[in-house]
Formats: C-alpha cells, structure tokens, sequence
C-alpha cells in the first residue's frame, strides 16, 4: 500500500541517539530543554491533576502521560497566527500556547473560566465532543483563508476520532478547498477499552489522508524532535497555500483513559510496561545528556521548577472562588434576552 | 415598486447583507451557480465571487461544523441546508457547538453565524423534503430561531439575523417562497429579533401561529369576521426566545387562544405556548385552549399530504370552538 | 432478597433479554469487554459473546444505522449511545429512518431496536456528560421514549422496549445509576410501555416528572405531607406516548399541577404537559400550571451545576404557591 | 498512488467491442438479452416518469438516464438473499429484483404503497437522506452475518454521497467487522450542481476505500458487463467471509437532476453531449448486433414490449385510487397507541 513521504518518520531512538539527521532547531540546546521542560511540566501537571481528582478537589481527568511529545511538537511547530483546536487531552500543547496551568485546572476542576485563557486568545477550548473539532479547524481555516492571515488551523484528535464522520467530512473538504489545516491524530493506540485493531482496519490512519487526496504522514509521537519536523513542514505546506495535510503521531496511552476509567479490565499490565520503554521524556532527557551535556543538576532544578509551578498553580485554583450564580445566563448570548432574564428570576435560581 | 416574493426578498437580504460586510460569506450545497434549489441565492456568487458564494460538498455536518469554526474567527457564514429533513446531522454542532461557544468561553470566542434552512410541507415534495421540526431547534439553548411568513418579514428578520452576534436558526416557509408579493424596500433595516406581530387586531380570540401557517390563518381570520368574531392573529416570527409578553397582553384582552402548527402535536412549539398562558394568564382564560396541530405521526407521502396539514377549516372549527365554550 | 441499583437492573434486563431471545444483540462504544463506562453491561460479554456484545468504533452515526438497518433484517439490536450529549449524531437515523421504515413500508419492514442512553444531570460530569433534551426525541412521531426512574421500573420497562416491535429510545438516569436500590424480582416480566405510574395518592395537587426529578419530587412530596398537602405524584414513566389519561384524572381530582423537569424551559416536555391540562381539563383547573425546570441555559460546568438542576425545595415552592392561589 | 486491483475496468469499449476477456454469464445471448431488456425498461420508465411529472401526474422525480448499467449490473449479479438498498436513482436495480413498474410509479407519485413491493421483500426502498443507507447495509450484513444466510447487503449511492461523513462510518465499521457489504457508488460526476472535481480532491472514490483498509474497485459503469463482474468478484469475496469491498462505477448523468432541476444553469451542453457517445445502452445492443446477430426486429419487439409494459403500469398507477385518511396513522407502529388514534379523530383528519 503507498504511502504519501511526508519526512522523518523517527529522528530520535528509543535510547535518545540521533537515527537521521536533525532538524535547525534540534541542534539548539536551549530550543531542545524548552521542549523538555514543557513536557515534563505537562507531565507534572498531570500528577497533580490525578491527586485533586483522586481527593475530591477536581473533576474527571484525562491524563496526557506518554503521550506529551505529541501534544508539545504539534503546538511548538505552530505560530502565533495560528489557531489550536485541541482534544480534551492536549494539555502540553494547550501550555505552550499560553493557556496557564490555573486555566487547565479551572476547567478540569469545572469551571467556564478555565477556557477564557490568557494563552492564544482565537485557540478553541479542549473539545469533548469527539471529532467535531475537526469540522470547525477548516472552518477556521476558510475564515484564515479569507482573511489572507497566512494562518493554519490545527485540530488534533484521537485515533477514536479517525471513526468518526466529522473526520472524514472535513478533511474531505479541506482537500477540496485547499485550506490551511494540518489534522493531527494522536494515535494512542486505544479509545477507552477499544484498541486501534478493533476501531479500523486501516493500515494506517495517515493512509485516511487518500480519501481527501491530502497527503498523509505518520511520525513516531513519542519523539518530540520528530513531531515537531513533520509539523513544520505540513504547517509550511499549509501557509504556502498547498492545502490541507493529514499526520498520524503514533504514541500510547500509559495510563487510564480518564480518572473515571480503570485500564486493567480491558488491557494486560505487560502491554502498558513494554510500552514505558518508548516514552518520551526518557528519550529526550537521554538525548540532552548524551548530545548537551545535560546536567543531573539542571535536571533536578527543571524537576523543582515544574512542581512548583504546578502546586502554586493548584492552590489558585483551589482558592478561586465560584462565580456568581447569574454567571449561568450572563454569557449565552451577546446581551441577555428578557426571557431569560425573567426567568431566571422567577425560577428561584437567583 | 418592489413587489418581491418571499424567496426574492431572502436573496435581496442575502445580497444586502454580503454588500455591506465583507465578513459575511455563504455556504451550502448547490448555491453557487445554480443559485440554490429554490433560487435564494441567485447570481449571487457570479456578483460577489464564489469563495463568498460558496459551493460545498454533500456534508452537512460539516457545513455546520465549517460555519461554528469560520464564525469563530471572524467570517460571518450564513450557512443553507437545503431542506430542513437534512439539517439533523447539523444539530451537533448547533446544539453543542454553536449555541455555547460563547457561553463555554465566558464570552472569549462567538458564534455569530446563521443557517437557513427551507422548511415545512404543503408543497406535494418528495418525502424528507417537508419536514417542520422547529420546536426541536427551539429546545436548544443558547440558539435563536427565528421563521418570517412574509417577504418584507424575510428581508428583516434575515438581516437582523445576519447582524446578530449569536448564532440564529433561520427557517424558511418553503410553501410560500412564490405564492405571495409584497413589497419590500431594499432600505437594509432589521426587524427585532424578538418580537412576534400582530398582524390582524380583534378582541374575542387571539390564533398565534408562524410560518406558513400564517396563511391558512390569515384566511381563518377572515372567514371568523363574516361570523363577526375578530381574530388577535400573532404572527411568531421569532420562536426562540418567544415573545411571551405579546401574547400574554392579547390573551389578557381576549381570554380565547388557538395556536396554529403544521409540526407534529406532541412536544411542538404550540406546547410551550399553552402551557405559558396556562402558567400566567390561567385566571384570564374564558376557554380551554386548543392547539391546531397534525396528530403524531410522518407527514405522509404527498398524495395524502392534504390529510396532514392543517387547514383554515380546522382552525374556524377551532376558533368557534373556544368561542362557544362556556 | 435481590435488592439492585439501577444500572444493575439494566444490567440484569439485557442479560435476561440476550437469554431469552438469540436475535437480541447489544451494540455500542465500551460495551464488550470494559462493561460500558457506567458498567451496565458488565460481564455480558463474557457470557454472550463478543458477537452478541459488541464493541463498535466510535461512530453515534453509524451505531444509529447499523441498528437501523439489523433491525429491519430480524435482529433485535439494543445500542448504547454512551452519554445523551453524543446522540445528536444519531437524530437523523433516529428520526428519518427508525421512526418512519414501517410506516413507509406500510409494514413491509420495521424497526424493532433499543437506543439506550444514561442521560441529565446532578453527577458533576464534565461538559456534553449532563444532557437531557429527552422533548427532542419525544417530538419525532414514530418513536418511543421511555425513562425509568428506579431499579423495578428500569427492568420491567428495559424488557418492555426490547420485546416492542418499533424503536424505542431508553434514556436512563444515570444520576440514579447507583444511589438507590429496590428489589428486583428476575421474573422476565415487562411493564406497560405506556403507562405512567402513580407513585403517592393525594388529592391537593398533582406533580409529574421523570427520571432522576422523581427523587427531588419524592422528598418534595414527603415535605409537604408535613404541611398537611397531599400530593398525586406521577412519574411519566412513558414519555411518548404520554398517559394523557392518567395525568387528566389526577388533575381532574386535584385542580391543581406542577410538572417539574431538569431539561430546560422552552419545549420541554413540560409544556406537553401543561398544555395538554390547558386544552382538556381547563375547567378543573384551580391555580396556574406551574413548571419547575432550569431556566434556558446549557447545563453549566459542574461549579455551578447547583445553580441549574432544580430541587425539592423549588417544588415546594411551586406547590405551595399553587396551593395557596386563589 | 496504489490502487487495489479488482477485475475488469471495462470489458467492452463504445462501440461495444469486447477489450478484454468476456465473464461466463457475458457469453450467453440470453443472458445479455436479459441486461439489454432491463436497461431499455429502465430507459423507457424513465422516460414516461418524466412526461408523467410534466403533465402534473407525478412528483419530482429522478430520471437515470445514462446509469441504467449500473443499476442493472449490480442488482443481476446480485442473488435472492442479498439486499439491495438503493439511493433514488437505481430504478434499474429495483426493477430487476422484481419490483414492479406500477409500483416505481407510486412511489413517485407519492403514494408508500409503492414500498409495499412484490420485489425481494427484504430489501429497503429508495433513499432519499443521501448516504444514509450506508450504516443501515452494514446493519443488514450484520444481520445476514449473525444469522448465517449467506447474504450481503448492496447499498448503491452517488458521488455526491461520498463526502457524508455516514459512508465513512460504515465503511469503517463494515472493514473492522469483515462484514459482508459491497458499497457501490454509481459516479455520474455531478452532485446536483456540483461536479466531482468540487466535491473532492481524491484521486479516485475507489481510493476511498483505503480508509477503511477495504479493497476498492472502479468500473466502467456504462459497460453492464463490466460493472456486473466486478460485482460478482465482490460478493463473492463478501460471502466467502472476506469482508467489504468499494466500488465505484464510473457514469454520467444524461439528464437533469431531477425534474425540478434545470442543468442548462451550471453544465455545457457540449458536455453532456460527449457523453452520450458512451451511454450504455447503444453500446450493449452494438455488442450484441455484432456478437449475436440482435436484429432490428428483435430491437423492435422489445422496445414495444417494454414500452407497452410501461404504459400498462402507468395506467394501473393512474387508476390507482389514494388511501383511506385513515393510513397516515396506521403503519406508524404495528399496533395505533391510544393517544395518536384519538388526536386523530378530535384533530378533524378522519
Ligand atoms: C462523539 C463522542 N462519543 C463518545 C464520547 C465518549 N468518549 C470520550 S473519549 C472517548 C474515546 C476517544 O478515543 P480517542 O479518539 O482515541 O482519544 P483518546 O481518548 O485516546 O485520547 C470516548 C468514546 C465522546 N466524548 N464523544
Ligand atoms: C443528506 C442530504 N443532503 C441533501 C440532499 C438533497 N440532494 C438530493 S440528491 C443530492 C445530490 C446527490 O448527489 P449524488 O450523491 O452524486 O447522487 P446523484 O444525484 O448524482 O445520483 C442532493 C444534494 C439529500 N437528499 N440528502
Ligand atoms: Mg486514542
Ligand atoms: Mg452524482
């Protein structure tokens, strides 16, 4: 079956050591331990999200561990023009845009402010309903389009989405219309208890890319240096007006699906474990020592760094008070209808 | 001057609207060169170019998911399903997308789009192609629906429409896209959103309906004031938010209400409007209140269609009804 | 002696069903081996098989049609759509296929399925987890909608919809899942599809609601016991058809009603109700129809959830101010 | 870009000379006399639907002018316990698997009973929600699967049908569950107003079928012989446990869309008239001139008796009295629930 060639595949080995040649931006230090510091910053969020959760403090959770490459090669690829339209498990990507972490808190802990971020402020919200941001990235795309901004529209989902028909319909139509989208599939290998094998037989998901003769590309998801390079070059493809890509980063979920699921009724413990070998913090980490010099002090300062955001990040959350109980109706529309006005009065909701 | 049909004075609007803000973009199946299957949107894009007069694929879904995200960041997509018994795949995105962008992001991002949609029966199509499941749409919040019954009502609601800053339902009486004239002046000025019209004025019964509705009972009006019993006809023109106050001051003054729907009974829009005046207006209520409505079930096949839609007949049996009821 | 939670009875129903009947299969996301994410089919996998218990992609549109389709070719297909707020997707083979292939066929073929969804509020689940648009489906002429609100009830009518030659759309609360237990006896026996049933006799005033409302009407009702007001509870059981039958008598008793739901005001299922009253027992009627439900806003993000589902306390309200209207 | 190889493209070229090696049932007159006859039917039907429609004797309807291959090639090879769900524009197809003319006619003339049909009682009647009988076929094959009868279901839909998201799905599903599905799309190049070019950018719709890693085929559709051998190779390959296949018969859509459709507004007459020179029917009875000395009165006796045929039916149609009022409520469930016979009597509609 062909294939579209849409670059590395794999630039780092599970072990950290360079396969095929570096990107530019691979080559500086500094580049590469903002990328690690994102990531391990995502992964401490993550813990402590679980904790909350697990104590009563935030709502259901859907960790993003083993899967951060993903997430931060997608957003640090992208521009400031560019818009995010992320899944419900981007919190990497989310960060690097600007998003803070007392925002993903919010919205994790059930608050509508969480999503009112300070980071990119055209970037969507995490979407749950699965797929349906994939139909609204090439509407934002056609609005870039329009407006000349030169932007491209980044819609990342799950390979549960790939069943979708929102999927297929939009890439169908980004296809058709040339738009600026890059469609980003973290293929973690499972949608809750269902495994890649049992959602499509597909060869690939990057091979769906044919049903919208939009090229298709599949990178290793758990090689941030990888991700990033194929992004660039989709994003680029984009902006230069060569339409729409489709790219399958493929990682694996390490943990539950969210903080309301219990793996282990559904996949062996051996599975997940082989699969820790392939994470990515690990690589990378190995990746800066070996080739930076990266140092077990610089480590343990990132390390502290990143949990102390994390935690003053999480007493804010914990210490934001609720909204006012009229924060139900104010924001539906522009300005409140009487009707509604009224009858949030009436009905004792006040 | 201008006397234009309903569908004319939704194209004029459209045109209007695209004249005056270059953020206002169309999308949907068949409106480009073929100028829509009922001709709304004709010469449209060979006057203002076919990235703005957009041609879509066969993907409804998308058409809506296109139209949330385009008005997300800052187009203004008037989006056309091409009959409202294919708008179904469009109700995610409309109902859990469209309607609470703004509300989701505390007002951060909006969703500032409208999609039209002809609707309703009478007109002997092909089945799926009659369907008037606007109290589904009503249900949604954070949507506005709205459904004029007149051209000169098209050209304002359709603007206003336009120009609101949240996402609008617009449903189009396909029944009277041709069958009558008014006149209309391309003067660019909207009608409230939110304001149903009285459009016949009488003390003894007040008849609430929209759509195309509106006709049948304009002629049930007329047939009641030979009888001499004059009609308050309240035309809806937005059904969401309704114009609770209109009708509660007419049922205050007439202590009669029909309501007048092609929809299904159970759960239609007529529902909400009985159960409103049973809530506030009960001790005005000189007669029960009956809801002229088809029974529940498929609107049939066209060759017994006219034993599905409601007809001014039923509505004068209706209205003598509630007039006799002591 | 068998004393279950909600979701175990639904549990227990399906299992009794796949036994009973080989062309029984159940469909959805999650439903085989994890047990679906609220364990309604734990372990039925493992008994069944993974043919008969079967794990789909994750496709709302396609479960829809697939059910749709084996249907009309002699299975008896119950799907699981896993939250209400992902059912959109399935509306339009819902609405323009299950509900009208009899009816089209004139009989030829039909659609016996169970669309099976856990579905409202009150558990603090993330957005698109707390839908209740349950007037939507009740709109659709040709289908079925039913809500069980305790264990016995889930059971008895769940086999009810499963043995019904037409679709049925099963919305269970999941905010009863596992906060009350009844006994349940496994004795295969359906109950009425369209009946509703009265939970407490009194001859002050009538309420009516479903789902996961019942518990906050229950301790609404238990309140103003003390107050010396006896209240006719009816839980809606069969929310289309509706037992307009029941509800009528009870109200001809009492004169007075309040119908209490946690979808939002604007066509709701209310309205059915109260406009029902206003059209056939008007002249019973001895206060205004009072509707408890949220006003029309998206259920908000679970902080404020409180803010938005009713409770007891605003049914008493409603009760007394219908009781003390003169 | 790789194409899965399934079987003849074309067996006979426009002027009805065979390109490549004739099938079996292809070297029997009678058989192709059969094909030839239910494609003239077709043809004729057609015709007398349109005239009726433009005397105001019958609804909008769709005429298959120039598809009649692909509906008659895919519904012979198709067997008894196989089901066929057809779009509204496989008239050819209902028509072969015993549907009658009179009963074509009321459908569209608006009468169900015209669903009620004496043809293969299992199959479904026409779909006029584009690409929603998609899902239901792999419903069907699940059915036929479950029960072990040996069936595949056929839904036939158009190019326009492909950009659903509900055809992805199935797809999807009918590839994850080997279910015994052929998918045709009869590609007539035109959605309506749209041509294909504008509804997607894929190479080929047989391409699509790689996102559901099926086999995809693409036939000459205006070559009966062709489009009924691929599909032969495709249900076999369905019933021996194989799984799903696409196919994409390539036509052209002579006429109109429907006749509420006027497609001198967005198509060239020049066009459609080089397309006519590979409609379907000229080339069969060229063949069968050539191959099989079909005379000109062989050609007349059955151009006469399918056009007494299809008067016969239309006069049945015509003669046909409406339903009692009472049928709008009686099939909507197998027993009239209480609520819905009352609302019926007090709503005035008896
Ligand atoms: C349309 C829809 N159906 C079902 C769900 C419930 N659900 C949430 S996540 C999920 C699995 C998603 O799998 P995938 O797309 O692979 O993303 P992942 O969770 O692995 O990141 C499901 C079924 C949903 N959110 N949306
Ligand atoms: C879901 C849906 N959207 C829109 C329509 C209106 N419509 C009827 S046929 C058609 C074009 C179909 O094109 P194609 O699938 O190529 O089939 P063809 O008409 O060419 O046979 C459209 C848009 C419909 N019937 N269903
Ligand atoms: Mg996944
Ligand atoms: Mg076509």
């Amino acid at each position: 079956m062909a294939r579209f060639d849409f670059g590395p595949v794999r630039v780092l080995d599970q072990a950290g050591n360079v396969e095929t040649t570096l990107p530019g931006f691979a080559r500086d230090r500094e580049a590469l331990a903002r990328h690690y510091r994102a990531m391990v910053l995502t992964r401490q969020f993550d813990t402590k999200a679980v904790a909350l959760q697990r104590t009563g403090r935030l709502g259901t959770f859907a960790s993003s561990l083993g899967q951060e490459a993903v997430s931060v090669g997608v957003a640090s690829a992208m521009r400031d023009q560019d818009v995010f339209l992320p899944s419900f498990r981007e919190h990497g990507g989310q960060l690097w845009r600007g998003v803070t972490l007392k925002e993903l808190f919010l919205f994790w802990g059930g608050d509508e402010r969480g999503n009112d971020f300070s980071g990119h402020r055209m970037d969507f919200p995490a979407c749950i309903p699965v797929a349906t941001q994939f139909p609204q990235a090439a509407g934002v795309a056609l609005a870039m389009q329009a407006q000349g901004t030169g932007g491209v529209a980044v819609p990342v989902g799950g390979d549960g989405a790939t069943s979708k028909g929102d999927f297929y319909e939009a890439m169908n139509i980004a296809g058709a219309w040339a738009l600026p989208v890059v469609f980003v599939i973290s293929n973690n290998q499972w949608a809750i208890s269902v495994p890649l094998a049992a959602q499509t037989r597909a060869v690939a998901i990057s091979d769906k890319a044919m049903a919208a003769g939009i090229p298709g590309g599949r990178v290793d998801g758990n090689d941030v240096i990888a991700v990033r390079a194929m992004m660039e070059r989709a994003l680029e493809r984009a902006r230069s007006g060569g339409g729409a890509t489709l790219i399958e980063a493929v990682t694996y979920r390490l943990g539950d699906h969210t903080t309301a699921d219990d793996s282990k009724r559904y996949r062996n413990e051996a599975e997940v474990s082989a699969h820790w070998k392939a994470e990515p913090l690990v690589r990378l980490r190995a990746h800066l020592v070996q080739e930076h010099g990266w140092t077990k002090e610089e480590e343990e300062t990132l390390q502290r760094s990143c949990r102390e955001d994390v935690e003053t990040a999480a007493e804010a959350y914990l210490a934001t008070g609720l909204q006012p109980p009229r924060a139900i109706i104010d924001h539906l529309f522009e300005s409140v209808p009487e009707d509604l006005a009224q009858r949030f009065g009436e009905a004792g909701y006040e | 001057m201008n006397e234009l049909t309903l569908v004319e004075a939704v194209r004029l609007a459209l045109a209007r609207a695209l004249e005056d803000d270059p953020r206002v973009i169309l999308l949907g199946e068949d409106i480009g060169v073929n100028g829509g299957v009922f001709r709304a949107t004709d010469g449209l894009a060979a006057r203002f170019g076919a990235d703005r007069v957009r041609d879509t694929p066969l993907a409804e879904t998308a058409i809506a998911g296109i139209a949330v995200g385009a008005a997300a960041h800052g187009l203004r997509p008037v989006a056309e399903i091409q009959f409202m018994g294919f708008l179904y795949p469009a109700l995610d995105q409309l109902a859990n997308h469209a309607a609470r962008l703004r509300n989701r992001t505390r007002g951060r991002l909006s969703c500032p789009m409208v999609l039209r949609a002809p609707f309703g029966g009478g007109i002997h199509a092909p089945e799926h192609h009659s369907e008037s499941f606007e109290a589904m749409l009503a249900h949604v919040p954070g949507l506005r629906v709205v459904v004029p019954s007149s051209p000169a009502r098209a050209y304002g609601l359709l603007l206003a429409a336009i120009r609101d800053p949240d996402p609008v339902v617009f449903l189009e009486p396909k029944r009277l896209y041709r069958s009558v004239r008014e006149e209309v002046a391309d003067d660019g000025a909207a009608l409230p959103l939110d304001r149903a019209l009285i459009l016949s004025a009488g003390d003894d019964v007040t008849l609430v309906t929209w759509g195309a509705m509106v006709q049948e009972a304009r002629e049930a009006v007329e047939r009641m004031a030979t009888e001499g019993v004059l009609v308050d006809l309240i035309d809806l023109c937005s059904l969401k938010p309704i114009d609770r106050a209109t009708i509660r001051r007419s049922v205050a003054k007439t202590g009669r209400c029909v309501v007048l729907h092609e929809a299904p009974l159970t759960a239609g829009l007529g529902a909400e409007i009985a159960a409103d005046l049973a809530e506030h207006c009960l001790t005005d209520l000189l007669a029960p209140i009956r809801r002229v409505a088809p029974p529940d079930v498929v609107i049939p096949y066209p060759r017994l269609e006219d034993q599905y839609m409601p007809t001014a007949g039923q509505v004068v049996g209706a209205i003598r009804e509630v007039m006799e009821f002591s």
